[in-house]
């Protein structure tokens, strides 16, 4: 069912944990659709110097979160918000149809601690044009559902 | 180490049923319907399986049908049923926990004009009977309850619905499919008129399973066509199957009492332990009133399928209600009907036992499971608020 | 001597078929639906085996929908069309020469509102485009004719009926049980929406059959409930089953041409002495346009289960078509349908060859038939009048 | 299916054949349904001193004749006329449900005879009273089919 790589990535994830004094804070998911993603960035002159993460979800948001932080981290702001969660499943070798929701959210999760920082220090990226925050109550990601 | 404890899910075939089917599979090929030797060999092997499980249940052989597993034992009752009987009424009674083969049955039939009344359960997913007559109205045709649930193992009180059933001139499908293999059904006793059961859940082969139709019931065919089963499911059959299940079902009931104590005792090790050792735990389904081989735990902060793939690692099987399983958006509809939050549903585990679960095996899911656990949560925003204190 | 020449009732499974089952009646017990181990090895093998029976029609995998045998196949694919369009139309057109698992699911359809149109064949078993064409009405939702027939061997004009069924935007379902295995059908050159095919006609187990669906046809499902089969069929995967299938598709088209050749040969050496040895003799069936193993003869003024019977005793297996041999009161709808009179039809013998069937047997049934019928015409009032020059 | 009785019976039947001088012809069945049974008798002081048949049909119609016909010779018309299709089912040590018919046959072949006999003599039987005989048309046996 899964990719080696993104067992692998299950199995050890990268950059878990959290930040206390981080510069930025993203969470996105729901606990009714079964995940949550949680993003703490360090960011130093636009530059992720740091980044970890916290989630709740099934074997594919976990490895979903520790690849999308490890694409993201040394990169920039703009760098960051480019991510795709397309680039992110193909980094995984692929994740099933049902799963790629787990890649959307990891974007997601980046684009919503990116907003936070812009937030807190009245930025605007180019990236973020047009972002709206989730309300995090609404069932915004497809599970790819067969009829 | 190898632990399979999805028993509920599937069970591997005994190497004596094995046996029984092989000659059903290289020799002995002819079919049934065949006037000539080939088929007398066949015919006589169904006729034998059809009679162990009679036995089994107390019901004489020309009231079992065989199917090609649970999920058409189940359609075939209620659909069949539904279309018998619609000039009389089309109201249906359910309940909210059935598996989807009588669920998705019966929302099928609703769109065809039919109407479905789905009884809730309690916290322990037990249906009320008052509810149950409250809800029979003049033009119910079919009540349909499952003796004990798949996922909880909650064991319904089937006697007492088949009564209410009886009393109401409404005829009783239950869907045995859990059951079978570990409660004895007397037919004789019990007024239901329907009961589903299947191969593979007692270590027969998958792709069998059969419809008991009390002598009388009359109800629609589901699968048309030549004269085998009495002309009630047509198919040339399933003959090593057949046989397969009618030994696996002989083999079963040798000494179901047995089986019930070594599985319970098991089962309560290991739900014991496990409850003891995680906190913020539940056990999910009615403390006693549940199948013996049965466990099945929320834990809380996280979600299942992470814990199945941990789990797998290790070597060991198992299941979950987690959304994220099925890759459907909800999680299983039985624990939210017994009124879990979405949150701690999508974090259960159901762990069942069967004849080749041993001690050491128990012992070695407790040694393992709670580490995983521990990591997830370690992983889990929901679990931070716990670690600063905030619960 | 045993020699079995009803490979069209059903046939052995071959050891190669047996092997590549033998893993999942034994270690490989996962159920497909799980997450863990178990579960992705039995996943893999359905996936296996549907790849292979794609294969063999070149189709798509996700075109192909496992199922509990060709009956229920035929089940799906008529009633599962008829309810999907019944708002868009309720007239269905079939043949008078259909398996009784089209047939009968057609009268029950009729007895539910459906409409439905038995195309007549002529004295070979064909059916005539022009019929078929007037058949068709505004109404018409699905034309069903099988591949080729299951009695006299019979191979319809499949293409020109999909065309025609194409013209008319009318669906096209044909029932192929017999034919696969036998004809090449290349689904991505031929104009059919559904294909019903069983694995116990090809070496295959019994119990175990699929529906070919073209990719974009939407029926109802006849087996609701669990998400298998892209939650088209639910019910837990008769994985052994399955495996066979797939394995005895592969073998059966690794070389189909070599198989029609040598069973052609066969099969025409035995009905061309048979017919020069034995008098009032006739060959029912198209005489060049039927399947490669089928020979179907009718021996006047005899009965068919009293020939069966005495073949029995010499170890030979063969079906007739009377209606003694079922219990019913008429003899095969399809020699009658064919214009056979009862008297006639009642005298028939099947006699379908298979891959294990040796010149030798062929010799041997030569050698056995003949007196058989002789004795039996001996005994029969209706023979007298032949003896005495009357005729 | 069979029981050993009435495949004895099938493979050596008793009593096969014809009588050019019978003094009683009876037949009954007919093909549409798939058996025909006729039967000869020749009649002395009203006993069945010889009685041949020839059948059209299954297994079971055959055993039948052969049972039946044994189980006459030598009795008086009266006694024959007495046989039942039970009994003659009951010799066979039974038959299945749906193959009853054809010991039902034998039964009927017998008084058809009789009523042959009846007829030429100007004879009346308290076995034959309110006997009529077949038209050979009608579907006037039932194969015992299941719903
Ligand atoms: C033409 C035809 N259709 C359908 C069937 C039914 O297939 P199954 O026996 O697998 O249900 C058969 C054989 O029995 C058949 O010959
Ligand atoms: C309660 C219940 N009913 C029905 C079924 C369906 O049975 P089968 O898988 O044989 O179709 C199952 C198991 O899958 C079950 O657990």
């Amino acid at each position: 069912m899964y990719s080696e790589k993104v067992m692998e990535h299950f199995t050890n994830p990268r950059n878990v944990g959290e930040i206390a004094d981080a510069d930025a804070i993203g969470q996105v998911g729901n606990p009714k659709c079964g995940d949550i993603m949680k993003m703490y960035f360090k960011i130093e002159n636009d530059v992720i110097v740091d980044v970890k993460f916290k989630t709740f979800g099934c074997g594919s948001a976990i490895a979903s979160s520790s690849m999308a932080t490890e694409l993201i981290k040394g990169k920039t702001i703009d760098e960051a918000l480019a991510l795709s969660n397309r680039a992110v499943a193909d980094a995984l070798d692929g994740l099933p149809p049902v799963k790629m929701h787990c890649s959307v959210l990891a974007e997601e999760a980046i684009k919503s601690a990116m907003f936070d920082f812009a937030q807190r220090h009245q930025r605007e990226f180019e990236g973020l044009k047009g972002y709206q925050p989730p309300t995090g109550d609404e069932d915004h990601h497809d599970h790819g559902e067969e009829e | 180490m190898n632990v399979y404890l999805d028993y509920s899910a599937t069970t591997p075939v005994k190497p004596e049923v094995l046996e029984a089917m092989m000659p059903f599979l290289t020799q002995q090929y002819g079919n049934p319907s065949s006037l000539h030797r080939f088929g007398r060999e066949s015919r006589k092997a169904v006729d034998v399986a059809r009679d162990q499980i009679a036995k089994t249940l107390n019901a004489s052989p020309d009231e079992i049908f065989f199917t090609g597993g649970g999920s058409e034992a189940d359609n075939w009752a209620i659909k069949g049923t539904a279309y018998a009987l619609q000039s009389k009424g089309r109201h249906i009674i359910t309940t909210a926990i059935e598996h989807h083969a009588v669920l998705h049955a019966c929302e099928y039939l609703e769109k065809e004009g039919f109407q479905v009344t789905y009884l809730p359960v309690d916290e322990s997913g037990l249906i009320s009977l008052e509810d149950l007559k409250n809800a029979i109205k003049s033009d119910t045709i079919l009540i349909s309850v499952m003796y004990a649930n798949n996922e909880i193992g909650t064991i319904q009180p089937i006697e007492e619905i088949g009564r209410i059933a009886r009393e109401h001139r409404v005829l009783f499908h239950t869907d045995a499919v859990q059951t079978y293999g570990h409660l004895v059904m007397d037919t004789k006793q019990l007024p239901v008129d329907m009961i589903s059961i299947s191969a593979h859940k007692l270590y027969g082969p998958k792709g069998v399973g059969a419809l008991y139709l009390r002598k009388g019931v009359r109800i629609h065919n589901l699968i048309h066509g030549g004269g085998q089963e009495k002309k009630k499911r047509a198919g040339t059959e399933n003959i090593a199957g057949i046989v397969g299940f009618g030994k696996a079902a002989e083999l079963a009931y040798t000494d179901v009492e047995a089986h019930d104590q070594r599985l319970t005792a098991l089962r309560d090790n290991l739900k014991n332990r496990l409850m003891e050792t995680i906190p913020y735990t539940r056990l999910n389904g009615h403390p006693e009133r549940r199948l013996c081989n049965n466990v099945n735990l929320s834990f809380e902060f996280i979600e299942g399928e992470s814990m199945l793939l941990s789990l797998d690692m290790v070597g060991i099987g198992a299941s979950s209600g987690s959304a994220c399983t099925s890759g459907s958006l909800d999680p299983s509809h039985v624990l939210l009907a017994i009124g879990l939050s979405h949150e701690i549903a999508h974090g259960s585990l159901r762990l069942t036992l069967g004849d080749m679960t041993t001690q050491e095996e128990i012992d070695y899911v407790v040694e393992q499971l709670p580490p995983i656990v521990q990591r997830l949560r370690d992983m889990s925003p929901l679990y931070e608020q716990v670690k600063e204190g905030n619960r």
